[in-house]
C-alpha cells in the first residue's frame, strides 16, 4: 500500500522551516519564514502571484538553495541535500511528464532510480495508477492523455515513490472549473486515503478553503496569517487576509467603549469585546456579506440604498449605499422568485455583532 | 522558458558541490576551447591579410604591411570577380527570399493538398550535395544547349537559396498569432492590406534573417558556381584559380571583408531585433 | 483559416513562382542528369542517348575506392564533428543566458569567411614547418618529418570544421526548446545528475543529432574541396572524381551515373540510419 | 527530352571574320604572371606600348591556371557555337588541347597578312606536328621540364629522374605534374624510351614507374603551377618542375634549383590561339605586335621563360646579360640536344588519358 | 459619440442565425443553430468546452464559413461577405493586439481603413480610450500593457468602429480572478452606454449570469436552453443545463398525482402542478442546494445523515445521504461559527415545493 509507514505518530513535525529567506538580486521572494508543517496535514500556501509560494516550495524540493535559514525534513536538515537526495516529491503546475517516455515509464522513473525491479516495479506502478483511477494508460504517450489525466498521472509519479511530504504547485492551475472542482475532491480523497503530509500552492481561495485543513496566507514572501480556514475567515487578522479571503465590508471607525465602536457617520455598533482588547486608536470593523440580512432582525443596523444587484444563482449579491460607506450583502435565493429588490430600493441592513472582526486602520490599504 | 528560470533550475543545488563545480567548468573550458577552434582559421585569414609575403605566396609570415588594405584590388581580376560575386549574391538572395516567403506563407497559412509534396521538395535541396546539384545543373543546360555564365549561376544559386529562406522564415511565422491577421481584416483590411500592414511588418526580421542568410551562402559557395560558371569568374572561383599559382594577401583581406560585412549584418539583425522586442513589438 | 481558406486558390499562387523554380531547375536537371548517365560518346562524336548501364558498372568498377573513402572521411568527420557540438551546443543552450544568441552567432561566424578562403588557412595552420605540426612532432605523436598536410588526417579536420555549425545549430535548437523543468522533476524523482542526462536530456535531444549528423554527413560525403587542397590523389574523394570528368575529362555520361551513385548512396545510408534512430518516434 | 543528347562538334560552323579594321578593345587571357609588368606602375608595359601604338585597348586578365581547367571552362559555350568573350588565349600544345580544339573547329585561322613579323619565329619552331603550317597557332613562351628541388633539404643536389621517383630519402617529399606530358614524357626518359613516338609498351613502362612510386608513398602529389609554394615552404623537397617558374622562383628563394636530368627534360609551347567567335584581325595584330623582337625581350627579360622569338636574346645582351646569358631562359645547345617534344597522339588518345587520370587519382 | 445611431428601433433582430451548421471534417461543431439576438441586447453563449462556442462565433465575424444555414445581419444574409466587410467586430480571447503598432494606431486601425484621418481620427480614438478608460496610453506599445489594460484596448479597438454588434470570444479568461470581476462590471456599463449589442462567449457560468441579461446554453453543438439568467436557474428544462448551471440534486421519482412525485424510497414531495403538467412515465425532480433547510420548515422533507461538510467561508456545504439518494445543501453562514455539524450526525431536510424543478428522467445520465 502507498499509505505511510505506520511507526509515523501523528503530531510529529515533517517539515520545518526556520528564517528561510530566498533573494533574487535582492529582491527577496521568501523573507524569513517560519513554519512548522505536522505530519499527515492537508497544507495550503495561499498567497497572491508573487507573493513566494513557488519560491518556498521549490527550496524544500531542492530546486532552490535558501539565501539564509533552514529546512529540516522530519528533523533532519537538508539545506545542503540535493533534491534527489530528499524524501520529498513534487507535482509540478507544468505536470512535467516526460515526453518520451510512456505513462508506465513515467511512473516508475523514481522507483527504477531506487532499483526496483520486475514484478514490484509492476504492481507498485499499476497500483498507483488504480489509486489515481487511470489503471489501464501504461503504453501510452503523456501527450495521449488530457490534461485532468496527465494531472493524475503526475500525482501519480509523485505518490508511488511514497515521499515523507508531497509539494504540489497549482496542480490544478491548469484545468478548467469543472475538472478543477473534481480533482479537489479527488485530491482530498487521495490524501486521506495515504496520509501523507501534503504542501498545496494555489491562489484560488476557494480551492484552499475547500481542501486544507490548516491554511498559510503569504504576501510579499512573509506569512500573514496561518490557521484553519474558518479561523482566518471568521477572525483575519489584517485588512489583506480579510481582502483576500472572500468579500469582505471594511467601515472606518473609532473606539467608543469596550465593545462598542463609532462609525464614520456617527452610528454605534457593538463588537465582541475580545477583538477590541488592548486597542487605540483608528480602527476599521469588518463584516462578511453573507453576515448581513435586510432588514432589523440584528443588533447592529444601517441604513441605505441599493446601488447594485447581481443574480447569481445561489444567491443575488446587493451593493448598498449606506452613509458609513457602501456596503456588500449576499442574500441566499432560498425561496423562489428571489427578494424582488430593484437598484434604488432604500433598504435597512443589520447584523450579529459576534460576526463583527476588527482590524488596525493603518492596513486600510485596501 | 526564461533565462531566469533556467539559470536557476539545474545550476541551484550542486552549486556548492565540488564534483558539480568541476562538471560545469570542465563544459565551459570544452566549451571555449571549441570556439578557439572555430576561430583560429578565422584569425590566421585575417592576420596573414597584413602579410608581406615572400614571393607569390602567402603561406608564411614574412613581414607586416598596411598595403594589402590599401590596395585591396591590386591583383588583376580580383576587383571584378569580388563584382560579379556581390551582384550575384543580391539578386539571388533578392529573388530567393521573395519566391521562399511566398511558400513559407502559404505553408504556415494554408493547408492544402499538396502541402507533404512541398514541405519534401523544399527539404530534398538541403539534403542533396552540392556537387550532384551543381552537375546535375549542368547536365540541363548542356542538353538544353545553355552556355553557362551569370545567368546560369544566378539560376543556381536562386534554387539552391529558396529552400533555407523557406525554412528561415517558416520559423519566424510559427510563432505567429493568427488571431492577428483575423483582427485585421475583422477591422476592415482587405488581405493585402493586412499582408501588408500586420504580417510582413511582423515577419519582418525573418525575412531580413532570411535574405541576409542566402546572401552569405551564394557569396560564399564555389562547388555548384564552379559547375555552372562557364567564362565567368566569381570570388570564390578567382580564390580557386589563383590557389594554384599565388595567392596574394588581397584574398585574405576580401575575404575578411565580406566576413566583417556578413557577420556585420547578422549582429545589426538581431540588435533590431532585441530593440523590437523591447519596444514589444 | 477562415476568410483566407475560402479563396482556397491562394495557397497554390503563393507556391506557383517559388516550386516552379525548384522543379525546373532542381527536379528536371536529376531527369537530365539520369539522361546523361546513360549516354556514350564524346565532345568531339557528339553524345548518344543508348541505355549504357555500362557507365554504371564501370563507375564501381572503376572508383569504388573513391565511393568508400568519400563515407569512411565524411563520417569520421561526422563523428568528430558530433563529438565537439553536443558539448558546446549544451552549453550554450544551458549557460549561454543572455548571451545565448551571441554565441550563437560566434559558432556561424567562420561560415561566413569563404570555404576555400577558410580551407587554405588550415594549409598554413598545418603547413609542416607550421606550429601544430612542430607541437605533434614535438610529443612524437608525428615522426621528426611526419607531416599532416596531404594526409587524411587533414582532409577529415578540414571536412569536419567546414560543416562543424550544420552539426551545431539543429543540436542547440533541440536543447534550446528543452524544458528544464523536466529537470527538476528527474532530480524529484532520485535521478543524479549524470543519470537525467542520460534518461532525459538526451533522449530528448535525438532529432537534434540526427537531423545534425545527416546535415553534416551528406555535404561532406560529396565535398571535394578539403580533398584537393589538404590531401593528395590518394586521399581524392568522389567528388574530386566528378569534378574533373565533368570539367577536365568532359566525360559526362562517366561524371553523370557517378553522381547519381553518389546521390543513391546517400539516400540508402539516411534511409538505413532513419531506422535505426526511430526519428519518428523521437520527434513524434 | 535530352535523348537526343549533347551536340558535340555540331553547331562549330560560325562564320569567319574577314574584314581588316582593328576592333576598339581586344580581350587576352593568359596564364598568371606571364607578361612584363611593372609593379610601380602595377601594369603591363608592353601591352601599354601596344595600346599606344595602335589605340586598341587590351583587356588582358590571367585566367588560365592550368589547360584542363580552362578547356572546361570555355567548352560549354564553344560547343554550342557561342562566344567566349576572348580574341586571343594561350594554350600548351603538350596539353593536346590546341590539336583538339583544331579538330572540333574551335579555332579561327590567323590573319597571316597581319602578322608579318612571323618571320622571327625560330626554324625549331615552325612546324609542330599538330600544326604544320602554323595556320591557328603561334608559340608564346617555351619551357622546358625537369626537377626543380632544395639542395639544402636533399642535402646535395639530385639530377635523376629514377632517384627521384624512388629514393626513399625523398618519400613524401616530391610532387610530379598533373600535366600529362610532362609528367609522363620523363618518366619514359627515366625509362630510356622516346616521349615523342610512344608505343603501348613504353607507356606502360612510364605507367608501372609511376604508380610504384605513388603506391609507395614517394610522391606526395600531382600538382599543376602549386608545386612552387610547397617548395619554397619547403613542405617539399623535390618535384618535376617548370624551367620559367623556378627562375620566378629563385628571386625570392635563390637556394632552389633547377636542372636538365641526367635522362633529359621535356620542351613545350604555349600557344596564341584565336577561340571562335574572336577578333582575328585585332588579335593577329596583337600577335604580330610580340613578336616584334624588342617587346620579345622586354617580356623574356621578366617571365623569363624561353622566347620563340628570334634577335630576342640580343637586344636582351645589352639591356639584361644576366638575363641573355641564363640557360633557363636562352638554353644552352646542349641543353636543348636534352629535350624532347611529348607525342601529341598520346595526349588525345583516351585510354592514355584515363589511366592517367586514374594514376593522378581523379 | 460611440453610442448606436438612434434610429436603431429596439427589438430589431441584429443577428439571425438559421440552422447554422460547421463541420469539421464530419465532426459537427456546430449543429443546425437557430438564433435571434436583438439589438442592444447582453446576449452570453455558455457552454463546455468544445461544445462549438468559438465556432459560431468565428462564423458570424466570417472567419469560418458555415456548412450549411444562413446568416443575416441587420436582415442582410452575410454569408458570403468577407469579414471586412461584415459590419461586426470581435474582441479576440488573446486580444490579437497588433505588437508592432502604438495603442493609438492599434485602436485607429480600423477607422484608418475607414478613410478617417486627423483631428476626426484622434478625436475618436481618444474618446474610445476615455471610454475604456485608458486615455493617455496613445503612444505605448501593446507589451507595455498589465493584461488588464490589453483587454481594455482590445475593446477600444472594436468599439471605435461602432459596430452594428460586438463579438467577445472569452475576453475575460486570460485574467486572474480579481481583475476579472472588475472587468465584468466594467463591460457591462461599458455595454449600457454604447447600446451596441453584444455576444458574449464565456464557459464561467457564473460571469454569464452576472453580466448577461440573455443566456444561450450550447451543448455539442445545438442549444440546450435560452432564455433569462433566473429562468435558466430556476426552471432547467434539461439534466444538462440543471448541472451546467450550478449545482442541482436530481432525484428519481414517478407521478404519484397532478401534484405529486413518490421517490426512489416511497416518500412523497409535493411540487408545482404546472411542472408536471402532460408529463407521464420516469422523470426526476430537482431542487437547488441552496433552497434547501436544515429541520423541517417546509413541506417537502426526507431524512439522511450528513457524509461531507466543506467550509467554503460564505457557506458551508453539506452532502447527505437521504433513502431517495445523496443530497447536496448550501448553508449560508450568516452566524457565527457555522452550524457546527459534523460528519455523522442525522438530519432533516425540507424545501419549498415551489421551489421543485422537474425534468424527464431519460436524461438523468448526469
Ligand atoms: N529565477 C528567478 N529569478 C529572479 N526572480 C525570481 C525567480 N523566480 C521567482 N522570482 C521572483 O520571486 C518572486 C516570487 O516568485 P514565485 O514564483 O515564488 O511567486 P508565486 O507565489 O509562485 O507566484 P505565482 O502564484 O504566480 O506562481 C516574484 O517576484 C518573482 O518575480
Ligand atoms: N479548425 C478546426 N479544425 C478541426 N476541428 C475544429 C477546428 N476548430 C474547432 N474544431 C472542433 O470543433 C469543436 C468546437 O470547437 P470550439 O472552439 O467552437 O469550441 P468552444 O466552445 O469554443 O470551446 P472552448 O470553450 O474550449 O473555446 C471542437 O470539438 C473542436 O475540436
Ligand atoms: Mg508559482
Ligand atoms: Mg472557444
Amino acid at each position: 500500500m502507498i499509505t505511510q509507514e505506520p511507526q509515523v505518530a501523528a503530531g510529529t513535525v515533517d517539515v520545518r522551516l526556520e528564517q528561510l529567506t530566498k533573494r533574487f538580486d535582492d529582491v527577496a521572494a521568501v523573507d524569513q519564514l517560519d513554519l512548522d508543517v505536522e505530519h499527515g496535514r492537508f497544507l495550503a500556501l495561499l498567497g497572491p502571484s508573487g507573493c513566494g509560494k513557488t519560491t518556498t516550495l521549490r527550496m524544500i524540493g531542492g530546486f532552490e538553495e535558501p539565501t539564509a535559514g533552514r529546512i529540516y525534513l522530519d528533523g533532519k536538515d537538508v539545506v545542503n541535500l540535493p533534491p534527489y537526495k530528499r524524501d520529498v516529491n513534487t507535482v509540478f503546475q507544468s505536470y512535467a511528464l516526460f515526453p518520451h517516455l510512456s505513462i508506465f515509464e513515467n511512473v516508475a522513473f523514481g522507483l527504477r532510480r531506487k532499483k526496483l525491479r520486475g514484478n514490484e516495479l509492476r504492481a507498485r506502478v499499476v497500483e498507483a495508477l488504480e489509486l489515481v483511477g487511470l489503471a489501464g494508460v501504461e503504453n501510452r504517450k503523456p501527450r495521449q492523455l488530457s490534461g485532468g489525466q496527465q494531472q493524475r498521472i503526475a500525482l501519480a509519479r509523485s505518490l508511488v515513490n511514497r515521499p515523507r511530504v508531497l509539494l504540489l504547485d497549482e496542480p490544478l492551475g491548469a484545468l478548467d472549473l469543472k475538472l478543477r472542482k473534481e480533482m479537489q475532491l479527488e485530491l482530498k480523497r487521495i490524501q486521506h486515503e495515504v496520509g501523507i503530509t501534503f504542501i498545496h500552492v494555489t491562489h484560488d481561495q476557494e480551492e484552499a478553503m475547500t481542501m486544507a485543513d490548516r491554511i498559510v496566507i503569504m504576501n510579499a514572501g512573509r506569512i500573514e496569517q496561518a490557521g484553519t480556514p474558518d479561523e482566518l475567515y471568521e477572525q483575519p487578522k489584517t485588512a489583506f487576509v480579510a481582502g483576500f479571503l472572500g468579500v469582505s465590508n471594511l467601515l472606518d471607525g473609532v473606539l467608543a467603549g469596550p465593545d462598542r465602536v463609532r462609525l464614520g457617520d456617527g452610528t454605534e455598533v457593538s463588537v465582541p469585546a475580545a477583538t477590541l482588547a488592548e486597542r487605540t486608536g483608528p480602527i476599521s470593523i469588518g463584516i462578511r456579506p453573507e453576515k448581513i440580512r435586510l432588514g432589523d432582525e440584528h443588533a447592529n443596523r444601517l441604513a441605505g440604498a441599493i446601488t447594485e444587484t447581481a443574480y447569481i444563482g445561489v444567491s443575488t449579491q446587493y451593493l448598498v449605499d449606506t452613509p458609513a460607506g457602501s456596503v456588500a450583502l449576499y442574500v441566499q435565493n432560498d425561496r423562489p422568485g428571489g427578494t424582488g429588490l430593484a437598484v434604488g430600493d432604500s433598504v435597512t441592513l443589520s447584523w450579529d455583532p459576534e460576526c463583527t472582526f476588527v482590524i488596525d486602520r493603518t492596513e486600510t490599504s485596501e | 522558458m526564461t533565462a531566469a528560470a533556467e539559470a536557476a533550475a539545474p545550476i541551484a543545488v550542486p552549486r556548492r558541490r565540488f564534483g558539480a563545480f568541476a562538471r560545469r567548468h570542465v563544459l565551459t573550458v570544452f566549451a571555449s576551447l571549441s570556439l578557439i577552434y572555430l576561430f583560429v582559421p578565422v584569425a590566421v585569414v585575417i592576420v596573414f591579410g597584413f602579410n608581406n609575403p615572400a614571393g607569390r605566396f602567402n603561406y608564411t609570415w614574412n613581414s607586416f604591411t598596411f598595403q594589402n588594405w590599401l590596395h585591396p584590388f591590386a591583383v588583376p581580376g580580383i576587383q571584378s570577380a569580388l563584382e560579379v560575386s556581390i551582384e550575384i549574391a543580391l539578386l539571388s538572395s533578392l529573388f530567393a527570399t521573395a519566391l521562399g516567403t511566398l511558400i513559407a506563407l502559404a505553408l504556415a497559412r494554408y493547408r492544402f493538398a499538396v502541402r507533404g509534396a512541398v514541405n519534401t521538395l523544399i527539404f530534398i535541396p538541403m539534403t542533396t550535395p552540392e556537387i550532384v546539384m551543381g552537375s546535375s545543373l549542368l547536365t540541363l543546360f548542356l542538353n538544353r544547349n545553355v552556355a553557362t555564365g551569370f545567368t546560369t549561376i544566378l539560376i543556381a544559386h536562386i534554387m539552391f537559396n529558396i529552400s533555407y529562406v523557406v525554412v528561415t522564415v517558416k520559423a519566424r511565422l510559427a510563432g505567429f498569432d493568427r488571431h492577428l491577421e483575423e483582427a485585421a481584416m475583422d477591422l476592415g483590411a482587405t488581405p493585402l492590406v493586412t499582408f501588408r500592414r500586420v504580417t510582413l511588418p511582423l515577419i519582418a526580421p525573418g525575412v531580413v534573417a532570411a535574405g541576409l542568410l542566402a546572401f552569405a551562402l551564394s557569396i560564399d559557395d564555389f562547388v555548384i558556381t564552379y559547375f555552372n560558371a562557364g567564362a565567368t569568374t566569381t570570388f570564390p572561383l578567382f580564390v580557386w584559380g589563383a590557389a594554384r599559382v599565388a595567392t596574394p594577401p588581397q584574398i585574405n583581406v576580401i575575404g575578411t571583408m565580406i566576413f566583417v560585412v556578413a557577420v556585420g549584418g547578422m549582429i545589426l539583425n538581431l540588435v533590431w531585433q532585441q530593440a523590437r522586442a523591447r519596444r514589444g513589438a | 483559416m477562415g476568410a483566407i481558406r475560402r479563396r482556397s486558390l491562394a495557397p497554390y499562387l503563393l507556391l506557383a513562382p517559388g516550386i516552379a523554380w525548384l522543379i525546373l531547375f532542381f527536379l528536371v536537371p536529376m531527369y537530365y542528369l539520369a539522361i546523361t548517365s546513360l549516354q556514350t560518346g564524346s565532345l568531339e562524336v557528339g553524345y548518344t542517348f543508348n541505355w549504357a548501364w555500362n557507365n554504371y558498372r564501370e563507375a564501381i568498377t572503376t572508383y569504388h575506392t573513391q565511393f568508400f573513402r568519400s563515407i569512411k572521411y565524411a563520417g569520421i568527420a561526422t563523428v568528430l564533428a558530433l563529438l565537439v557540438s553536443y558539448p558546446l551546443a549544451y552549453w550554450i543552450a544551458f549557460r549561454g543566458g543572455r548571451w545565448k544568441n551571441l554565441f550563437l552567432l560566434l559558432v556561424i561566424a567562420p561560415f561566413f569567411i569563404t570555404y576555400l578562403i577558410r580551407t587554405l588557412a588550415w594549409e598554413t595552420i598545418l603547413a609542416d614547418s607550421g606550429p601544430v605540426v612542430g607541437f605533434l612532432r614535438a610529443i612524437h605523436v608525428l615522426g621528426p618529418d611526419g607531416r599532416l598536410l596531404a594526409t587524411s588526417v587533414a582532409v577529415v579536420c578540414g571536412i569536419t570544421y567546414n560543416f562543424l555549425p550544420f552539426m551545431v545549430l539543429p543540436i542547440y535548437v533541440s536543447l534550446e526548446q528543452f524544458d528544464t523543468r523536466l529537470l527538476d522533476a528527474a532530480h524529484d524523482l532520485y535521478a543524479s545528475r549524470t543519470w537525467s542526462f542520460l534518461r532525459v536530456t538526451l533522449p530528448m535531444s535525438l532529432p537534434g543529432v540526427f537531423a545534425g549528423t545527416l546535415l553534416t554527413f551528406i555535404p561532406a560525403v560529396g565535398d571535394f574541396i578539403n580533398a584537393q587542397l589538404l590531401g593528395t590523389p590518394s586521399q581524392y574523394m568522389i567528388g574530386n572524381v566528378i569534378q574533373s570528368k565533368f570539367l577536365e575529362l568532359t566525360d559526362y555520361p562517366q561524371a553523370a551515373a557517378l553522381s547519381f551513385l553518389l546521390m543513391a548512396t546517400i539516400l540508402a545510408i539516411v534511409l538505413v540510419y532513419a531506422r535505426l534512430l526511430g526519428t519518428e518516434r523521437l520527434s513524434g | 527530352g535530352g535523348g537526343g543528347g549533347i551536340k558535340g562538334a555540331a553547331g562549330t560552323t560560325a562564320t569567319t571574320t574577314v574584314n581588316q579594321t582593328l576592333a576598339k578593345s581586344v580581350n587576352f587571357s593568359n596564364w598568371p604572371l606571364y607578361i612584363d609588368y611593372d609593379p610601380k606602375t602595377k601594369r603591363h608595359p608592353s601591352i601599354d606600348q601596344f595600346t599606344k601604338a595602335t589605340g586598341v585597348k587590351v583587356n588582358y586578365t590571367e585566367d588560365i591556371n592550368d589547360n584542363p581547367t580552362f578547356f572546361g571552362k570555355i567548352e560549354g559555350p564553344l560547343a554550342h557555337g557561342q562566344s567566349i568573350h576572348r580574341d586571343l588565349i594561350v594554350m600548351t600544345d603538350e596539353s593536346g588541347f590546341p590539336q583538339r580544339m583544331i579538330g572540333l573547329g574551335w579555332l579561327e585561322k590567323l590573319d597571316k597578312s597581319a602578322i608579318p613579323n612571323i618571320k622571327n619565329l625560330v626554324p625549331a619552331q615552325q612546324h609542330p606536328v599538330w600544326d604544320p603550317d602554323r595556320e591557328y597557332s603561334l608559340p608564346w613562351q617555351s619551357g622546358m621540364t625537369g626537377i626543380g628541388y632544395d639542395p639544402t633539404k636533399v642535402g646535395g643536389d639530385i639530377t635523376s629522374i629514377k632517384k627521384l621517383l624512388t629514393d626513399p630519402k625523398l618519400k613524401g617529399k616530391i610532387t610530379l605534374l598533373t600535366e600529362q606530358g610532362d609528367t609522363m614524357g620523363l618518366a619514359m626518359l627515366a625509362n630510356g624510351d622516346d616521349p615523342s613516338h610512344i608505343t603501348d609498351a613504353t607507356w606502360d613502362r612510364a605507367m608501372k614507374l609511376l604508380q610504384t612510386a605513388v603506391k609507395s608513398g614517394q610522391v606526395r602529389q600531382f600538382t599543376g603551377n602549386d608545386y612552387a609554394p610547397l617548395l619554397a615552404k619547403g613542405d617539399i623537397w623535390a618535384c618535376f618542375a617548370w624551367s620559367g617558374d623556378m627562375v620566378q622562383l629563385r628571386i625570392d628563394h635563390p637556394n632552389l634549383k633547377w636542372v636538365v636530368p641526367d635522362e633529359g627534360a621535356m620542351i613545350w609551347n604555349d600557344n596564341m590561339l584565336i577561340p571562335k567567335g574572336g577578333d582575328v584581325f585585332t588579335a593577329s595584330t596583337l600577335m604580330n605586335w610580340f613578336y616584334k623582337p624588342s617587346i620579345a625581350a622586354q617580356v623574356a627579360d621578366y617571365v623569363n621563360y624561353i622566347s620563340p622569338v628570334a634577335g630576342a636574346d640580343k637586344i636582351l645582351l645589352k639591356s639584361d646579360p644576366a638575363i641573355a646569358k641564363n640557360p633557363l631562359i636562352f638554353p644552352t645547345e646542349a641543353m636543348l640536344a636534352k629535350t624532347h617534344e611529348i607525342d601529341p597522339k598520346s595526349v588525345n588518345n583516351q585510354k592514355y588519358k584515363q589511366q592517367f587520370q586514374h594514376l593522378i587519382g581523379a
